[in-house]
């Protein structure tokens, strides 16, 4: 196996003859090299989180037209570490009557139901962890574990505003695992397996093209169990305190963040291996290394994006997010669902390019038919535009002379 | 396949410990400077009422039920997914039977306005 | 005593402990939260199974959901649980006995059955493939019947609990 | 190997926990709890007993025993729950002695 063309198994290879070599039983051998890798991992995880949070603030700041961070080191690249420095140095604050053990737990169990995500990514086609075949449940599994975190947090903190932040994100989170649930099965469908490696091995289409509306569909969940903008109903802070932490600091709190963060990135990667086809590429059966870059590439366009919509698009209240979820989204994934089903099973699995033709017309069919059935309720029940009267202007000599006249 | 799920053992052990030791150190390295001002109850700077244990609304409990029922159906379809490319048109047709069933019961709570957040 | 044993008696501890904790801790919503570890300790146990497809669906429809609207319905039904006075009836004595003796059976008739000495250890199943399952699911000649009932039991529960818990605006006025 | 007693064992004395809670406790939904604790003992011994006896053979009744109950566990939770809301909403109490409304 050469190095250049594969380098981590080339690596695991060496060490693992090198450790046998010393005499040591295999099964020792790989739980230790299995330690190593979980910490490897789990290490190069959070240190990335610091690389994104600058760019997530640079990108935003040029987003809203302002620089981000620029004075520590080049382009303020070192502003996350000179911040994490000053994170880890700040006071815990406990406050009165809170429940320890569960006060402590939900800043680490945050974090690791969001790490535990990257156990079975496949980040090549040799470098993978944990092969299992319920991979793809397992991710939507481990996200209860998140929610669990919020809970505790919430009544942890003897806080009453906690704990209602904690219920408004649980109740969002949930909300949209339904729909994400529904339109996970397309790709199982398709691939045979919910292992993520055999996903993506069938993915030499991605499945973007065979299921676009699950896509979109799962694309704006995961968002949604993000809590980003526009889903940050969960830290929005004008409504609520600060959310299900507002009783943390110091680290406790950064913890939340850098869950919140990686979870980001983590959804991007997830979409990327099913939707978009994880390492495929051309050239990958030649040089595995190379799936990894591809992989990196296509994550951060996904990241990109949702970066994108994070700093431009407004806040949901609280009804219209519920209402998206249960009267557009988990209608449409069942029926999307369905019918993918159907017309995949009616056409023999020989003839691709009829099958991924029908697919895709399907697909927009479906989506011009929501699209209709929206726009027609809309028309049905118009949105009610508050007006009143404008508020009276301290110096009404600045307005311009027409806007005066008007206001005359 | 049992050496996956050690290694997953693993790897969750270690998420666990890497986010506790780094509060752990953070613990050692910060400051302890407790007074009650700053240990009160966080609301904005107003004094506390009451107990923290407010009552919620019934919506919470909606949202999880219907959240649950569909969660359990759907897990129910994950093995007929994987099995889809073995599965005869009948079994499509089945499933098809099992998701309008539940469908009618996302009807019947739509209808009934409980999926209203008010 | 392997690696499997030990990793198997740690796990039935945390599961015994948390699952008697559960039905003695005075707040409720302790009692909740020590029954999510039970119920983690059990998708463990599932997993040293090999039975992976229900570990994860234990997590994920017990922890995910069950246990969550475990907690929904106790923050629902705070006023009644400041959890002051006794948490248990006069029965807890006699109960005690009751169980022991119950549980003294099932070991005795546990002993008494001859072919259990023989099962030392699991059969070899490759890896549980979980599309086999879902081609009995809905074969013609396999549990169909099972697998739509549950939708009609799913769906009369969603109407049943909804009809029930549901309050409506005018009554309220 | 982890032989099979272990299982039946740990089986059993989580649905002896769990019947302990459900004859003592007062409060509704802490005997929802262990109703649901013997459910997940019952599924423990469902699950070994087909690993033990019946992973070769292709025999699926233990798996599809345990999704059953697995749904009527999710049915049980809901509805029990509702009715608990429901009659806290009337009686203002949990305390399944004094929710004795159905008694003639």
């Amino acid at each position: 196996m050469n190095f250049i063309y594969d380098p981590v198994p080339w690596v695991i290879n060496w060490l693992t003859q090198l450790l046998l070599g010393w005499g040591l039983p295999i099964n020792l051998v790989n739980t230790l090299l299995y330690l190593v890798g979980a910490v490897l991992i789990c290490l190069g995880a959070m240190l990335f989180t610091t690389m994104l949070i600058w760019a997530e603030r640079k990108i935003g700041g040029r987003f809203q037209d302002r620089l981000g961070p620029n004075r520590v080191g080049p382009w303020g690249i070192f502003q996350s570490i000179a911040d994490m420095l000053k994170i880890f140095t700040k006071e815990y604050i406990n406050p009165v009557g809170i429940d320890k053990i569960p006060f402590n737990l939900a800043p680490i169990l945050a974090v690791a139901a969001v790490l535990a995500i990257w156990a079975v990514i496949p980040f090549s086609e040799t470098v993978f962890g944990a092969n299992i075949n319920v991979a793809l449940l397992f991710i939507i599994a481990i996200g209860g574990l998140g929610e669990m975190a919020i809970i505790l947090a919430g009544f942890g903190s003897n806080n009453k505003y906690a704990l209602l932040g904690a219920f408004r994100a649980v109740a969002q989170l949930i909300s949209y695992e339904v729909p994400m649930v529904i339109v996970l099965l397309i790709p199982v469908m398709f691939s045979g397996s919910m292992g993520l490696n055999e996903i993506v091995q069938a993915q030499k289409i991605p499945f973007i093209i065979y299921a676009p509306v699950a896509c979109v569909i799962f694309f704006i969940c995961s968002i949604a169990e993000n809590g980003r903008a526009p889903f940050d109903l969960i830290e929005a802070d004008s409504e609520l305190v600060a959310g299900y932490n507002i009783e943390y600091s110091g680290l406790k709190f950064g913890m939340f963040f850098v869950a919140d963060f990686l979870h980001a990135f983590t959804s991007a990667i997830v979409f990327t291996t099913i939707f978009l086809g994880g390492w495929q590429g051309p050239g990958v059966e030649q040089m595995p290394v190379l799936g990894g870059a591809y992989m990196l590439i296509k994550t951060l366009v996904v990241y990109f994006l949702m970066l994108a919509i994070r700093f431009t698009l407004p806040r949901f209240r609280i009804d219209q997010m519920m209402a998206l979820n249960w009267k557009i989204l988990t209608p449409l994934a069942l029926v999307t669902l369905l019918v993918t089903a159907l017309v995949d099973k009616s056409i023999p699995h020989e003839m691709t390019l009829v099958r991924i033709g029908a697919l895709v017309i399907v697909n927009v069919l479906l989506w011009l038919l929501a699209d209709r059935m929206i726009t027609a309720y809309r028309k049905r029940n118009p949105i009610q535009v508050v007006t009143g009267k404008a508020r009276p202007l301290a110096r009404p000599e600045i307005l311009p002379v027409v806007e005066k006249e008007a206001a005359q | 396949m049992l050496n996956e799920w050690l290694y997953l053992g693993i790897f969750l052990t270690i998420a666990l410990a890497i986010p506790a030791a780094a509060l752990f150190i953070a613990g050692l390295l910060s400051p302890k400077k407790p007074n009650p001002i700053k240990d009160s109850t966080y609301e904005c700077g107003m004094e506390t009422v009451g107990v923290s244990w407010v009552q919620f609304k019934v919506q919470y409990y909606i949202y999880g039920l219907v959240f649950l029922v569909f969660d359990v159906e759907t897990v129910l379809l994950y093995p007929w997914a994987v099995a889809y490319n073995k599965v005869a048109l009948y079994g499509v047709l089945e499933v098809i039977l099992f998701v309008a069933i539940l469908a009618s019961g996302l009807l019947y709570v739509w209808r009934k306005g409980a999926l209203e957040w008010v | 005593m392997t690696g499997m044993q030990i990793l198997f008696l740690i796990t039935s501890a945390v599961v015994l402990f948390s699952s008697i904790m559960s039905v003695t801790a005075k707040r409720m919503i302790h009692s909740a939260l020590w029954f999510v570890l039970a119920l983690l300790g059990v998708a463990v146990v599932f997993a040293m199974l090999e039975a992976s497809f229900f570990a994860v669906v234990q997590v994920l429809v017990y922890v995910g959901a069950i246990a969550i609207l475990i907690i929904f319905a106790t923050m629902l039904t705070r006023r009644a649980l400041e959890d002051k006075g006794d948490q248990f009836n006069r029965a807890t004595l006699v109960t005690l006995v009751i169980v022991s003796i119950i549980f003294a059976g099932l070991v005795v008739s546990l002993k008494s059955w001859a072919p259990l000495q023989n099962l030392t250890s699991p059969l070899s199943a490759e890896q549980l493939n979980v599309g086999v399952l879902g081609l009995a699911l809905t074969a013609p000649d396999g549990f169909t019947l099972p697998f739509e009932v549950t939708s009609i039991l799913l769906l009369a529960a969603l109407i049943g609990a909804i009809y029930v818990a549901y309050e409506r605006k005018e009554k309220k006025k | 190997m982890i032989p099979l007693y272990w299982y039946l064992l740990l089986a059993a004395l989580i649905f002896c926990i769990g019947l302990f809670g459900v004859i003592t406790r007062r409060n509704s939904v802490g005997i929802l709890i262990s109703i649901e604790l013997m459910l997940n003992a019952a599924n423990i011994n469902l699950l070994a007993f087909w690993r033990y006896l019946y992973a070769e053979t292709g025999d699926l009744r233990g798996q599809v025993f345990v999704i059953i109950i697995f749904v009527v566990a999710a049915a049980e939770a809901a509805v029990g729950l509702a009715m608990i809301i429901s009659a806290y909403r009337q009686k203002q109490t949990v305390v399944a002695n004094e929710i004795d409304t159905m008694k003639g």
